[in-house]
């Protein structure tokens, strides 16, 4: 193997593999988790060397790309690289091609032609598709409202603009009262959830847009014991998600395709190391999941715990 | 007062000690022996190593040599709660209180009454600590915090604690520097009482004329070293001090009558305050120390502080040099030349923090500012050498923290700060606390000089003679009235006193 | 005793600023004075409130305490090891959890007292470390408690019948009654005051400053332990990568109930308070449903024009 | 002189935990003491840097300041509005961004000298004004610099014709030699430690202490408003959700280099050298690939030690 003159020998691994360094947007949370276990996966399967970093939360533009930068100085054989925000990203990439070092977008796009490829799930459509289910459960009319992860992250925003412009375009005569952010914290969604369930007695439906804060939803509901009195749809896995799910206090949710981002990321590496040809997106995909198809096989495989 | 001579064993004896900090040899091989049933005063210059020797007794150093008995039997101190525990007690010349906490949970920290074993029992603290002020005759209240006191209030309080521990051995570091002589008087009784054949009292103090009143015996120190013990009733005043500073120093004098300049450099009038000061009024002149007498509590302070702005005033004007002003801070006040040197050494006069150059150049530092901006600080330590020179302040060099100087030499520090501001107005509130008598008349002598040199001098002071001996006119005060204004040549200890007790007649301090 | 009297009628006053905000809230949302609410508010507040508790302590001493945070969520995580992993019974997994919190305070009250290390670096260092060990221990994932139901009512559930009054609140009002007690009755609390405003001469005076601060932060150290067990109750699970950013809101409720950060000073009626003013204000922005950027500038206004109000009053009292 | 001997002996050797930390990565890692890493790390301090020093200041005084994480963010999306909206000369709007930060910076002094809000809460509402407004302003999106591409050059670019030596590390060092020189041969130093051992006593030697406080907090600000400009040109873009928690990591070099949160004791160099600590030591555990939970626990046990040793150096000095 051997990438590029430049990237031989990394202080790490010592051995010859080649060695792919993967940068995040996060890792503490279950669905990077998820993004690192399909990395790992492929790292096997392939026999690469992998890291995998991310910062502490999706505001940390600038802690991310100090991890680029030092991933970089680590003169990797390729990188795999979810951009919070790309534009600033520039340089970094800039300076990766000019190192002859392959980058692999995943998660999300990368706005710049340097990636080889991209390993995404659009998240707008998928949000879009939250949203069609939400308009099925609750009717052409009624009052929902949103708890997002993040007001500035990119897959904060297009989690809430999806389902935002599909209900606009499609339901008019729903109504969003109201949108906030609790920063996928737990404990500060519920308590916010808590908050726009008292403000709106008659409201018919809320989305989480990951999985803290669906989570929060559904202890909010529980909490104020409106269990079964309003539609919850979620975003994401985890165990708490899919028990909500299948006890009936969430009609369902919507779950990318994590374990594969990772996996299709390594593996997109390891084929631009070899030389092969690469398509400009591979789509992982999302699915729509509720009780009833919680079990299949195919939903089981993308669901993490 | 026989003291018990014959008693073979000392109850305290102390041999060979010494004590270094960086830089300065504190004790050289220092002895003391305190005998049972005395009052043992131990004297010398600022610096001499009074206190250090205490602080060993007290547990707070370790001795780098030297051996202790008590009663004979060799021992070491490992804290200050073992030397509690051996019976010595230490009332600090520095305060060593808790601010926020209250007067009996200071006395008694420590030693808290509980009921039940878990809880603490404050009515008891506050019962306990009551007896103890009426034993004592003090009336302070004891659920009252600490911070609020005024210093003589803290001095009272450090007392008590220390007298409310039964112990053998009492050690006084300068207890009577911020008391007046009422106060003063209260203390001895104290110390009579609290001395029996089985207890002795280390006495420390700047004030000869207190030594023969209180003391058996008189150990001298002087620059970290074993001089002399004497007798007191044997010895004279003089031979004491001149065993001290070594060299003879003149009697005390009172300024003869002197001219007075016509001109009112500051002028107060119908001054009060929300708390205590009412109405009061009176003119400082070019050239004039104006004494303030007054007893614990009298206002003193309470109106030097409203002058310099220090803290808001009700109503009243000041009027410098003519004209009417507004002073919203010291700033300002500096800003027209009065400068205020505070009571409260440790807590408004120096910055313990910070260095004796520092320290001294504080209120002048703009001046030490090049064209550039930047400080001079060849210059600085020029000034401050000069005045360490002048005030013969006991420091190794000018970078000495003022933290590690000895109590009387960092008020030596705080007066070289308003000599070095060069003040038309100078308000020193009990600038002479702590400081020895060869250094009280080098102060003296240097006031006299300012004032020769045309500047004002408001001089509060609880020590009467000092007020007598350097005052022009002596202001009166008493419950923050301002009950009369003296010249010097009528003056004497009785009619002061005479003012300075005459409540008013609903005898209120509201 | 005058000075007692005035103490109290100033302790009222303190929760004038509250009292505003409420009433404010009120006139401005009906929804927002419903039982449901207010208890929401009030289980919103036992999180924070439980840390600011034990820290209000540690700040009286003149110290300062970071891993409440991350300290919080490792208990959580560890209540997680003993409840779900180890399988202990409830009380038993939940009584170790909160000593488990004890003990982290005993770290850091060693490091301050013994190894004199400022509070600041040696509970930042304690922050870094919990945070990570988190992670490590729950292997950066949920730990649920499947095994054990009973343990998501320790919060949430309601022990009084009839009404639906959280558990979570009635701990905290029980716990916030115990520190009042223990800051003003015991040694501990006496102690507490005493080394916050001077530490010197409280050593002077004969009391053991390095084991009385060691005996404090561990005592806080429990609040922070129960504070996560209350966590992982309400989350139904120990959630790994939460916690920082709890420490702030804490200290800042212990602050802006009039604690000062110098030592020496503060009450836990203080904290209480400013722990409820925090609660409300997030919750009634949120209730008015004003946008959340400018939420974060209404919290600063009120929290500065709160205490400057107290400061006004105080200055005139 | 004997004892300013000494005093430059122990700043050397507060250099020891610095230079055992960099031995160590450059022996655990080759690829650690490469000129690439090196600028990266130096650069990667810059930013908190430039906040620590600014801080260095309040933090002498007895004084905190949360703000400057947000104020930061302020200043960066400041920039995009000089900049980008309102399309000035460069040169102009990096002025008036730092101008800005000292707006800030004044904001703070008033409300701490003048309505004597403790520093704490003062700084902690504009912690969360500033969080909001830079939210509000930028209307929760990124602001780029597209029209003026010189603009990120600032931070990154290389001014020293042939080697690779970010311009922002350059400023960094001329900024920091600066604000040495303030801290110690001015007036504003001067004070600045004179109110941070004794407030009432400077007060009463005629210093106006309110006046100097105020110029304190706003000279602080400056260097917030430039590690504003800095973060943006090394981001090429205002980050407006950014900057919360950049506070703590400052602090935290402040107080590693030796600074006391007591006030009256600090040093510049102490401030740089924590602040290269703090950089050293995350990016060298990075290039270890040491894992992500692994690396907090590491940091936060390496401050601990480090510290540790200073305090026992000193002790021994
Ligand atoms: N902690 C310390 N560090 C350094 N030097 C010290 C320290 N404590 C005392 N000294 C020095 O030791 C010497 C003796 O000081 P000490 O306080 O015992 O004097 P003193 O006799 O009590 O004087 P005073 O009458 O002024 O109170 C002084 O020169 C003082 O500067
Ligand atoms: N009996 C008392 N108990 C407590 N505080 C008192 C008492 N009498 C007066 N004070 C307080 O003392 C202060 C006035 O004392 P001030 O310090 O001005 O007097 P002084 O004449 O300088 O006396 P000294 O400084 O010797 O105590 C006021 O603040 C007043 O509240
Ligand atoms: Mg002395
Ligand atoms: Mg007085």
């Amino acid at each position: 193997a051997g990438g590029g003159g430049d990237g031989a020998g990394g202080g790490d691994g010592g051995g010859d593999k080649p060695y792919i360094a993967l940068v995040s947007k996060g890792f503490q949370h279950q669905f990077w988790q998820a993004v690192k276990q399909g990395a790992e996966q492929a790292a096997e399967e392939f026999d690469v060397e992998i890291t995998f970093e991310g910062p502490d939360t999706e505001a940390d533009v600038d802690q991310q790309l100090q991890q680029l930068q030092t991933a970089l100085d680590k003169g990797p054989d390729a990188i795999g690289f979810a951009a919070l925000d790309s534009q600033a990203a520039g340089p970094y990439l800039q300076q990766a091609q000019d190192a002859g070092i392959p980058v692999i977008a995943f998660d999300s796009g990368v706005d710049s032609d340097i990636p080889v490829t991209t390993a995404a799930t659009d998240n707008k459509a998928a949000a879009a598709e939250a949203a069609k289910h939400m308009v099925e459960l609750v009717g052409d009319t009624g009052k929902i409202a949103l708890v997002v992860h993040d007001q500035t992250s990119v897959t904060g925003i297009d989690r809430r603009d999806g389902f935002v412009e599909y209900i606009e375009e499609n339901a008019p005569g729903i109504e969003i009262v109201d949108i906030q952010y609790g920063g996928g914290d737990q404990l500060k969604s519920t308590d916010l959830a808590k908050a726009i369930l008292q403000a709106n007695p008659d409201l018919k439906g809320i989305y989480g847009s990951n999985e803290g804060s669906a989570i929060g939803v559904v202890n909010a509901v529980t909490e104020l014991g409106l269990e079964g009195k309003l539609t919850v749809i979620g975003f994401d896995s985890g165990q708490a998600q899919i028990d909500a799910i299948t006890d009936g206090l969430m009609a369902g949710a919507i779950t990318q395709n994590p374990v594969g981002i990772g996996y299709e990321t390594v593996k997109a590496a390891v084929e631009a190391l070899d030389g092969k040809e690469l398509p400009k997106t591979i789509d992982t995909g999302f699915f729509w999941y509720d009780a009833t198809n919680i079990d299949d096989p195919e939903i089981q495989a993308v669901l993490y715990k | 007062m026989t003291p018990a001579t014959t008693t073979k064993t000392a109850l305290l004896h102390l041999s060979g000690v010494s004590k270094g900090f960086p830089g300065v040899q504190a004790l050289d091989d220092v002895r003391l022996e305190l005998r049972h049933g005395e009052v043992l005063a131990v004297v010398g210059e600022n610096g001499a190593g009074k206190s250090t020797l205490m602080k060993l007794l007290a547990g707070i150093y370790t001795p780098d040599a030297g051996t202790f008995r008590l009663n004979g039997e060799e021992f070491s101190i490992e804290g200050p709660r073992h030397a509690q525990e051996l019976g010595i007690a230490i009332i600090h010349q520095e305060f060593n209180l808790m601010p926020d906490l209250t007067v009996a949970q200071n006395i008694f920290i420590g030693r808290e009454p509980r009921s039940g074993g878990v809880f603490l029992d404050d009515r008891a603290l506050n019962r306990s600590a009551q007896e103890l002020f009426d034993r004592l005759g003090l009336t302070i209240d004891p659920a009252e915090r600490v911070e609020h006191l005024t210093v003589a209030r803290q001095q009272m309080v450090e007392i008590a604690k220390a007298l409310s521990f039964n112990a053998k051995v009492l050690i006084m570091d300068e207890p009577t520097a911020a008391l007046n002589d009422a106060e003063v008087e209260v203390l001895f009784e104290l110390i009579q009482r609290f001395r029996t054949p089985d207890t002795g009292v280390i006495y420390i103090s700047h004030r000869m004329d207190e030594l023969a009143r209180i003391s058996d015996r008189i150990t001298v120190l002087r620059d970290g070293r074993y001089i002399d013990t004497l007798e007191t009733a044997t010895s004279t005043v003089g031979e004491v001090i001149s065993l001290m500073v070594g060299r003879t120093i003149t009697g005390e004098q009172r300024p003869g009558q002197v001219q007075r300049s016509p001109d009112v450099v500051l002028s107060v009038a119908g001054l009060s305050t929300k708390k205590l000061l009412k109405n009061v009024g009176f003119e400082l002149h070019r050239g004039e120390i104006l004494g303030f007498a007054g007893l614990m509590g009298a206002g003193r302070t309470e109106l030097a502080r409203a002058i310099v702005g220090a803290d808001p005033i009700e109503s009243g004007r000041i009027t410098v040099d003519g004209r009417e002003v507004q002073i919203g801070n010291p700033a300002e006040a500096a800003r027209l030349g009065i400068g205020y040197l505070s009571e409260d050494r440790k807590r408004l006069g120096v910055v313990l923090e910070q260095d004796v150059a520092t320290n001294i150049v504080l209120s002048t530092l703009p001046a030490f500012t090049s064209k550039v901006g930047f400080m001079r600080d060849g210059a600085i330590i020029r000034t401050a050498r000069d005045f360490i020179g002048r005030l013969r302040i006991k420091t190794p060099s000018a970078n000495q923290l003022v933290k590690n100087l000895s109590g009387g030499n960092q008020q030596k520090v705080v007066i070289a700060k308003w000599l070095a501001k060069d003040c038309d107005i100078l308000i020193f509130d009990e600038p002479t606390r702590g400081i020895d008598v060869g250094a009280k008349d080098e102060i003296y002598a240097l006031l006299e000089e300012l004032a020769r040199q045309g500047k004002s001098i408001i001089m509060i002071s609880s020590e009467l003679p000092e007020v007598l001996r350097m005052s022009h006119r002596i202001a009166v005060m008493c419950e923050g009235r301002l009950n009369a204004v003296l010249d010097n040549a009528e003056a004497t200890q009785e009619i002061v006193m005479d003012y300075a007790t005459r409540f008013s007649a609903e005898g209120t301090v509201s | 005793m005058r000075s007692r009297l005035r103490g109290q009628i100033q302790q009222l006053l303190a929760f004038a600023s509250l009292i505003a905000i409420v009433v404010f809230f009120s006139v401005a949302n009906d929804r927002f004075l419903t039982w449901a609410n207010v208890t929401g508010i009030l289980l919103a507040a036992t999180v924070t409130g439980l840390l600011a508790l034990g820290t209000t302590f540690v700040i009286i001493t003149g110290g300062i305490d970071l891993s409440i945070g991350t300290g919080m969520t490792l208990s959580a995580v560890m209540t997680g090891v003993f409840l779900t992993y180890l399988g202990l019974p409830l009380w038993l997994g939940v009584i170790l959890a909160i000593l488990f919190g004890g003990l982290l305070g005993l770290i850091n009250g060693v490091n301050v007292a013994v190894l004199k290390i400022p509070p600041f670096i040696a509970t930042l260092a304690m922050m870094l470390v919990a945070a990570g060990l988190s992670l490590v221990i729950s292997g950066t994932a949920p730990i649920y408690f499947k095994e054990t139901p009973d343990f998501v009512r320790l919060a949430t559930g309601s022990l009084i019948p009839g009404i639906r009054f959280p558990n979570g609140v009635l701990i905290f009002i029980i716990v916030a009654i115990i520190a009042g007690v223990v800051l003003k009755k015991t040694l501990l609390g006496r102690y507490t005051f005493s080394i916050g405003s001077n530490e010197e001469a409280t050593e002077l005076s004969g009391v053991n400053v390095t084991k009385w601060k060691i005996a404090i932060y561990t005592f806080a150290g429990l609040f922070t332990g129960l504070a996560g067990v209350l966590l992982a109750s309400r989350l139904s699970s120990a959630q790994p990568a939460l916690g920082m950013g709890y420490e702030l809101e804490a200290i800042a409720a212990v602050v802006i109930g009039g604690t000062s950060l110098q030592g020496g000073k503060g009450s836990i009626v203080g904290t209480v308070i400013g722990a409820l003013i925090m609660a409300v204000l997030t919750n009634g922005l949120r209730i008015m449903s004003i946008p959340q950027e400018w939420q974060s500038v209404a919290v600063g206004a009120v929290i500065l024009i709160a205490v400057y109000l107290d400061i006004l009053r105080r200055k005139n009292a």
